[in-house]
């Protein structure tokens, strides 16, 4: 599906939402305008008719978009964290990696690396979304970060919401952003070590913990059903 | 020294002396998430009213208590506080940890951040399951801690270590 | 009782407090050195005014001085007391003699 | 019986040894009951539930297991406090409380020291508990101590003063210090030569009675003046670091404190010990006087503890301009034309 | 009348021992806080003796401003400049000053000792009459109006000028 | 009319409280001398009803806090029609639930495809040590006594009525 | 053990705790004030570490992260009926709502809509829960600026919205009602007299707040012009709910963006601002908000259609691929999840914007200059559930 | 008996009673040692902050207005020592009495209204 967004800013529908051919014109004008004031830093965009907008933007332009955005009228600030788009090395399914592990079997081959909506380079991407009251619309911007260099600049001058939103992500995935007058850690111990929403960070607890539901894993012996006693 | 500790308290003595424990809780106002509602709910709901078992909410500060209702989750953050809250009240104190996240980690046993269970910490006197548990299964759990408290070899428990449970 | 019981004890209250007026150099510790002084004199009053009260029932000079001398000392401490704030807030220290040093 | 305990008059040491026990039981059983009525059973109704109900029958004895309880608790004192003025800060507030009652007359002889300058022997020595609560907060070595600590003397200094001036309404009144004097001049007393019912002060002085109230809750710490323990600002303010017993003695005082001054204010406004329509000689207050004074000075807490459990707390500089811009000129108003009444009429 | 007189004097001796041992405590003591506290002890000594000399009203005036104001206000003093428990060091001068400051003070004594004990050698008080408070007040109303009109312009001074330098500005 | 100042407004308002309380008696629940009744659904604890239960493992799968612990082996059971062939059918070793874990979301009640897990109301079950909150396959069972019928709806609906096996 | 060897041994354990302090990072000159994790007035356990100039506040700095329980990894393993329970716990005062988002957004990836009934049924419990957890805060804050008693009102009186809540979900505080396509069950017999009845008694509530509590002279000068936010700074800290309102922000999603799956444009309701942004008006909408909630409740239990409660969805849910954000007005402000689906049993990734974080992140901006005491009717006024800000 | 002999035993009881009340809670504090135990903790007897280690020692040497109140109340209270006697005697004094003090009271009373003026009645 994301490979549906493109890298340019013309406007495709998703495949499954193909039926309702509408184009949402007043979320177009947003886009156009946004295009038109932020020139090529605008490198991908997206539209859901009728429900939202997605617009990614150069790395170097991200403080530029949300002063743009404030004079479009976007002035509620809504919030900003990150996505890492890494397959999870421990399985997709909450249960799938442990089922391997306890039975042996190889790990599974890793899913290729596929960005969402707006499209993306990058395994690491910061999001935030902006509202206009006035509009009753709001806005998600994206912006890649390449992992040899995970910093971006600051919104916490624009949005004074983006502060703390910008220390919470920077703690949980290691980005920098410039600019940022007090990038400590938000939420965890000073002295904690990693970074837990990057999708290689494993929850020991799960590794170590027998999953109770294994322990009986082969299926029933067939026709059961029909015996079961609860039916 | 005190003669409690030393054991050489006549019976009769030290049994009124587990009476008036008993009747006089005092229990710290501190909660931590969502259980702490419930257990506003016991102590402040004129519902449930918990000062009639003689379980009294006022003290603000550790130092008055005799009882902390550890009421919800325990970060790692967090830890160090419960400890050194626990610390600070004199003897004789007890705990009861009430809901699964303090008796285990809960919904937040996978968690990053969760200590799972207080009684890796301190140690517990009484433990109330639920998610969270109803007001009144946290009065059971003060009738439980009564009836402990009356039945208790002061001694005993001054005496060496805490007793720890579980 | 004897009068001399009494006036020996402001005597003796008032040399402490001398003394202390002398000796602190915590402009504070001096204050409280003058009450000392202040508390001795009025005993001297109460004494004396016990005794002329005694033969003259109409006098009762010592009590009323004694009075004033309360009013006095409270006028007394509350100013002081404000110098050694003012000094404080300006200086971050009370030490009468460093006082002494910035103004000589 | 009323008139073998009028001719009842033991050697000093004998009366003083009876009076020592009398109060060191009264003290406390007033504190108990202040505490016991009020704050579980009163509290408790007027939001809608019942109070203790366990600890003896419907939970009458629950201070008493609190008390037992407290003596139990370790004693603590932080590193870094003060030890000596830590310790002894209860027991300062606690004498004061005790000398208060000294004065208080439970009819014309039950007293324990009919001082000639009873009134004002009462608010010098209720300004000693200030002293108390100073050490105790400075000593504890807490930051929240010191500040509830200030707080408190501050609070308590302040309204000192409104209560001073208060009082002074019914000197000028009664036109003595004496507290047995001011319960005589107002059952003797009459309104324009109608002396069905006395004089008692709180017609003629009603706001003097107010002030009175007003200072009386800030004096206690009470909200809505309770900056000075505020739990959800600073704790509980110069108490945070007590514990067990010695906490047990600012519980208990606050309690003995405000039985006794709903005491002096019943004697000061309500006519004390007297019945209006039984002479102040009557032997019969040996018994009755004890027993009306107890009912006035029931009266008079539930109203400060109405207030206490219906009011939100000031800020502390509302609490000073309260005191210093309202009550204190509206006192000295009331001086003003209660002497110059007293004069012209 | 001797047996009161007998308890006068050992009420007279006790008190006079806790004010003198709290008075030299309070201009010899290592904590400020300590000190303030002597002094209540010295302030409350004072009003006994007081009570001794039957001036009641003079005794109680002595509690409710010293002990209820004075010392309150010196507490304060010393919180606002040092909030810290503790020793302080430099509460004293140099030794030297110290000692020089020893050597009046007992030569003080000294001479004012011989002076009073010459002056009212074997001097009775007399008997004691109970002095009341609207006594005094007859006195100050009377003899004494003017320092009384004095004394509330001398309040009125000392406030304005405690305000103006304790203020802010 | 001139306005009633919000301070004597206040007053009137728990003065009003305390007669309603005297005169009506106050809101409180008596525990532990009388109980009050929790709703039919609510979620107090889980019971088993273990001849329903196949062991079949979907409620120890989809839990999220993986509280459900269950051993099972396979035997072969006498044939239900006579002439039939015997059938495999798993016996429950065990089957125990770690209530001190246990987040009492009711997911495993409804996943239960053979109607095995029950809801009771039933909140009192405080332990002194931790250990005994691990509910075992008798003391489940014991709660299905507690189990109240299942209400019936409210009007307008569609739901059908399920019924609890005793 | 004598008394000698006692003070010995405290001594030697005070020296040992001193040499083991760990948290100095917040270690200045002076003056700084150190209000949490456990102290009375944060509800829990925010901290709050203020530089004081005597009792003015030059700077307060709100430390949360002593609840953090990692909500958004632990999403990432958990199914999407396990999240459905989890996040209750995330504003555990009105614990429904938080459910709401979340299923809408499900929802929404997966093309499905709720029977009418459920939807009616969804949006009742909706405000149920903003009622059972705005009461709270009236109490609650009564209780902060020392009106005991209205604490006690406020929980007596929740009972009987939570024992509504409990006897339709089961859960007093952790319903785990909602489902995809949805609901878990119907409602029980009588429920809906009994909800007319409580919803009367909370009516009846607020206006025994109003009279005990918000009309009241001490605590109207505690609260008018404190903590006065003006309305841009609002929208730039992204304050939502109540906060935002009072600040004068004629803003509710309910009414201007309602998400489809919610009724509310089947009542007739208002939505009250409040022009002064300051701590009184913050309360004053939220008694009115409470207020409107209730008659809400009222109307839309009259109209309840009938028919199923839930719509037809396969029993093991997978979402499929896609990402949808869908934010609802909750109890404490606008709450949201972005979810992040790649057609698992498990969500991608799921960003949960809780009202709270960005409520309580304006402190340090409205707290400089305020009195300490004013610190606590701000704090206090602004509202904040710590699970709401700490996930 | 003299009255002045009855008088110092009224303070005398007042005496007793101070003591009363030391000896009491001291009395009090001694019985518990029997019943309390002494059981030190690493942190027991840490100074309690809110959970976290204390921060800073001391604290706000710019609380001056809480001199300032103080000070009023000295002075206040001074006045009041003086207007207690008067007030026992003003039927005698009458019109006299009145002005004397009035004159008083208003001086003191302007103090009240400078302190006003100059705002040091705000809290700032
Ligand atoms: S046990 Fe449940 S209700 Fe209690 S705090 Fe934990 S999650 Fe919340
Ligand atoms: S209620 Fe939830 S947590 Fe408890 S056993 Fe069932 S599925 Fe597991
Ligand atoms: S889902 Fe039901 S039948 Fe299957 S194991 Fe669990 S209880 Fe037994």
């Amino acid at each position: 599906m994301s490979q549906l967004s493109s890298a340019d800013t013309t406007t495709e529908t998703p495949a499954e939402e193909a039926t309702e051919v509408e184009i949402d014109e007043r979320r177009q004008a947003v886009l156009d305008e946004l295009t038109a004031r932020l020139g090529d830093a605008v490198v991908g965009s997206h539209i859901r008719p009728g429900d939202d907008l997605w617009v990614r933007v150069e790395r170097a332009a991200w403080p530029e978009a949300a002063q743009v955005a404030k004079a479009l009228g976007y002035t509620w600030f809504d919030f900003l964290s990150g996505i890492d788009w890494l397959p999870s090395p421990f399985g997709r399914d909450m249960d799938a990696q442990v089922d391997l592990q306890v039975s042996g079997a190889p790990v599974k081959e890793p899913a290729p690396l596929v960005q969402g909506y707006a499209g993306g380079d990058t395994r690491f991407q910061v999001f935030a979304r902006l509202y206009s009251i006035a509009a009753g619309m709001g806005i998600h911007f994206k912006a890649d970060l390449p992992d040899d260099e995970l910093s971006i600049g600051t919104w916490s001058r624009t949005y004074f919401g983006a502060d703390w939103h910008e220390r919470e992500t920077a703690e949980m995935f290691g980005f920098h952003f410039e600019g940022h007058p007090h990038l400590v850690k938000l939420y965890l111990p000073a002295d904690f070590q990693g970074f837990p929403l990057r999708k290689d960070f494993p929850l020991l607890a799960r590794r170590v913990r027998p999953w109770p539901g294994i322990v009986d894993v082969e299926p029933m012996p067939g026709g059961d059903e029909s015996e079961g006693e609860g039916e | 020294m005190g003669l409690v500790e030393s054991g050489k308290l006549p019976k009769s003595l030290n049994k009124l002396l587990s009476i008036s424990r008993k009747y006089s809780i005092w229990a710290y106002q501190w909660g931590l998430a969502c259980c702490a509602i419930e257990m506003g709910a016991a102590f402040a709901s004129p519902r449930y009213d918990v000062m009639r078992l003689g379980v009294i909410p006022f003290p603000a500060s550790p130092r008055q208590a005799d009882l902390v209702v550890i009421a919800g989750t325990v970060t790692d953050k967090l830890a160090p506080a419960v400890v050194r809250l626990y610390e600070q009240m004199p003897d004789p104190k007890y705990v009861i940890s009430m809901g699964s996240c303090a008796n285990c980690g809960g919904p937040y046993w996978d968690s990053y951040s969760v200590t799972k269970g207080v009684d890796q910490l301190i140690p517990v006197d009484v433990y109330v399951p639920g998610c969270p548990p109803r007001p009144e299964a946290l009065l059971e759990g003060i009738l439980l801690l009564q009836e402990r408290i009356a039945h208790e070899d002061m001694a005993d428990r001054w005496k060496g270590e805490p007793i720890v449970v579980g | 009782m004897l009068v001399n019981q009494f006036l020996f004890l402001g005597a003796v209250l008032f040399c402490i407090g001398v003394y202390g007026v002398l000796a602190r150099r915590n402009a504070v510790l001096v204050l409280m050195s003058i009450e000392l002084v202040l508390n001795a004199v009025n005993i001297n009053l109460v004494a004396f005014g016990a005794m002329w009260h005694a033969t003259d029932p109409a006098n009762l000079s010592g009590q009323v001085f004694a009075l004033f001398v309360i009013a006095v000392a409270a006028a007394e401490v509350g100013v002081g007391l404000a110098l050694v704030l003012m000094i404080y807030r300006n200086r971050q220290s009370i030490d009468l003699d460093e006082v002494d040093l910035l103004k000589g | 019986m009323t008139l073998l305990l009028a001719a009842f008059d033991p050697p000093y040491w004998v009366s003083t040894l009876i009076k020592v026990l009398v109060i060191s039981i009264v003290v406390p059983t007033t504190a108990l009951i202040l505490g016991m009525v009020f704050l579980f059973k009163v509290m408790s109704w007027m939001q809608s539930r019942l109070g203790p109900q366990e600890a003896g029958p419907r939970g009458t004895l629950q201070l008493l297991a609190d008390g037992v309880k407290f003596l139990q608790k370790e004693d603590i004192a932080p590193f870094g406090a003060d030890r000596f003025i830590f310790r002894t800060a209860p027991l300062v507030v606690l004498m004061s409380t005790l000398l208060l009652y000294v004065a208080l007359p439970a009819s014309a002889h039950l007293v324990v020291s009919d001082l000639d300058v009873g009134v004002f022997y009462v608010l010098a020595v209720s300004s000693l508990s200030v002293l108390g609560v100073l050490m105790a907060g400075w000593a504890s070595a807490n930051k929240y101590s010191l500040m509830g600590g200030l707080r408190a003397a501050g609070q308590l200094i302040a309204y000192e003063l409104p209560m001073v001036l208060a009082v002074l309404g019914v000197v000028i009144q009664a036109g003595t210090l004496s507290l047995n004097g001011i319960v005589f001049a107002q059952a003797n007393g009459s309104i324009f030569g109608w002396d069905a019912i006395g004089n008692p002060y709180i017609l003629t002085q009603f706001v003097g009675f107010f002030i009175f109230l007003a200072a009386v809750q800030a004096e206690l710490t009470q909200p809505p003046f309770d900056m000075p323990v505020a739990e959800s600002e600073i704790v509980s303010g110069y108490q945070v670091e007590y514990t067990g017993f010695r906490f047990l003695i600012f519980f208990l005082a606050e309690f003995a404190t405000a039985f006794v001054f709903a005491g002096i204010a019943s004697v000061l406004f309500l006519g004390g010990w007297a019945v209006p329509w039984l002479d102040t000689a009557s032997d019969w207050y040996y018994v009755l006087g004890p027993v009306v004074l107890f009912a006035k000075v029931m009266i008079v807490s539930f109203i400060i503890f109405w207030v206490r459990f219906t009011y939100p707390r000031f800020r502390e500089d509302q609490l000073q301009s309260f005191a210093w811009k309202i009550l204190i000129p509206l006192a000295l108003a009331n001086i003003v034309v209660t002497s110059v009444l007293k004069v012209v009429l | 009348m001797f047996g009161l007189l007998v308890a006068q004097n050992i009420a007279f001796y006790v008190i006079a021992a806790l004010i003198v041992f709290g008075a030299l405590r309070v201009v010899t003591c290592k904590n400020l806080v300590h000190a303030a506290l002597w002094l209540v002890l010295v302030l409350a000594g004072v009003a006994g003796q007081y009570i001794l000399l039957a001036a009641e009203f003079v005794a109680v005036t002595q509690v409710l401003v010293y002990l209820g104001a004075i010392v309150v206000l010196f507490l304060f003093g010393i919180m606002l400049t040092r909030a810290k428990t503790g020793h302080d060091l430099e509460l004293d001068n140099p030794t030297p000053a110290k000692v020089g400051a020893g050597v009046i003070g007992v030569l003080l004594l000294g001479v004012m000792g011989y002076a009073l004990w010459d002056a009212w050698r074997g001097q009775e008080l007399g008997d004691i009459v109970v002095q009341r408070t609207a006594e005094v007040s007859d006195s100050l109303f009377s003899t004494y109006l003017l320092p009384f009109e004095v004394i509330s312009v001398l309040l009125l001074a000392a406030l304005i000028g405690a305000i103006v330098l304790a203020r802010r500005d | 009319m001139p306005k009633v100042p919000g301070l004597v407004k206040g007053l009137g308002v728990t003065f009003g409280e305390m007669v309603k309380t005297l005169k009506e008696g106050p809101q409180t629940t008596r525990y532990p001398h009388e109980r009050e009744e929790p709703a039919p659904r609510a979620r107090g604890v889980i019971s088993l009803y273990e001849e329903n239960c196949t062991a079949c493992m979907l409620c120890a799968r989809e839990c999220p806090d993986w509280c459900i612990f269950i051993e099972a082996h396979k035997y072969l059971a006498p044939p239900r029609r006579e002439g039939g062939k015997p059938r495999q059918k798993n016996a429950l070793d065990r089957f125990d639930i770690d209530f001190s874990l246990c987040m009492y979301c009711g997911i495993c009640v409804e996943v239960c495809p053979f109607e095995a897990l029950f809801w009771s109301p039933e909140h009192e079950y405080s332990e002194v040590r931790i250990a005994d909150l691990l509910h075992d396959k008798s003391r489940l069972g014991q709660w299905m006594q507690t189990v109240p019928d299942f209400e019936s709806y409210e009007a307008g609906s569609e739901a059908k009525v399920k019924k609890v096996p005793r | 053990m004598t008394a000698t060897s006692d003070r010995e041994q405290i001594a030697a354990l005070a020296a040992r705790a001193n040499d083991n302090r760990v948290n100095l990072d917040f270690e200045t000159e002076g003056m700084t004030l150190n209000m949490g994790p456990q102290h009375p007035a944060t509800h829990g356990t925010l901290r709050i570490v203020a530089r004081l100039d005597g009792e003015q506040v030059i700077s307060a700095e709100p430390v949360p992260g002593y609840m953090h329980r990692g909500y958004e990894k632990l999403v990432e393993v958990r199914s999407y009926p396990q999240i459905n329970t989890l996040v209750n716990r995330i504003d555990w005062l009105g614990s429904f709502a938080n459910e709401v988002p979340f299923i809408l957004a499900a929802e929404k990836l997966m093309g499905v809509e709720a029977p009418p009934r459920a939807q009616w049924i969804r949006t009742i419990l909706f405000e149920m829960s903003r009622i059972a957890n705005i009461s709270l805060f009236l109490g609650d804050y009564g209780l902060q600026l020392g009106a005991m008693t209205a604490g006690f009102y406020a929980f007596r009186d929740r009972e009987h919205v939570l024992n509504q809540i409990e006897a339709a979900t089961g859960g007093r505080f952790h319903p785990n009602f909602d489902r995809i396509g949805g609901l878990k069950d119907d409602l029980p017999k009588g429920w809906i007299t009994d909800s007319h009845r409580a919803m009367d008694k909370l009516l009846a509530f607020c206006d025994e707040l109003d009279d005990l509590l918000v009309g009241n002279e001490i605590f109207q000068s505690r609260t008018r012009g404190i903590g006065v936010i003006p309305r841009d700074i609002a929208l730039s800290y992204g304050l939502s709910g109540a906060n935002l309102r009072a600040s004068g922000v004629d803003w509710d999603l309910r009414r201007d963006s309602c998400p489809p799956g919610l009724v509310y444009d089947q009542a007739d309701w208002k939505v009250w601002t409040h022009p002064d942004g300051d701590c009184f008006g913050r309360t004053w909408v939220r008694l009115q908000e409470t207020r409107e909630a209730a008659l809400i409740v009222k109307q839309l239990l009259d109209t309840i259609p009938s028919g199923p409660v839930m719509a037809k969805v396969p029993r093991i849910i997978k979402v499929p691929e896609g990402e949808a954000y869908v934010e609802t007005e909750n109890p404490l402000g606008a709450m949201g999840y972005y979810i992040i689906s790649k057609g698992d049993l498990v969500p991608f990734r799921v960003k949960i914007r809780s009202a709270s974080f960005n409520n309580i992140s304006v402190v340090p901006w409205v707290a400089r200059g305020a009195y300490v005491p004013d610190l606590i009717s701000i704090l206090g006024s602004l509202y904040f559930i710590l699970g709401d800000i700490d996930r | 008996m003299s009255e002045y002999s009855e008088f110092v035993r009224q303070y005398l009881t007042v005496a007793i009673f101070a003591a009363v009340g030391i000896g009491l809670g001291a009395g009090l504090l001694g019985l518990g040692r029997i019943f309390r135990p002494v059981r030190p903790q690493e942190q027991k007897y840490l100074v309690y902050e809110s959970g976290v280690d204390p921060v800073g020692t001391g604290w706000s040497q710019s609380q001056i207005r809480y001199y300032i109140y103080a000070l009023l109340f000295v002075m206040f209270d001074v006045e009041a020592v003086f207007l207690f006697p008067w007030a026992t005697r003003l039927e005698a004094y009458s019109t006299f009495g009145l002005i004397e003090m009035l004159i008083f009271v208003v001086i003191l009373a302007l103090g009240l209204l400078y302190a006003w003026r100059k705002k040091v009645l705000r809290w700032v």
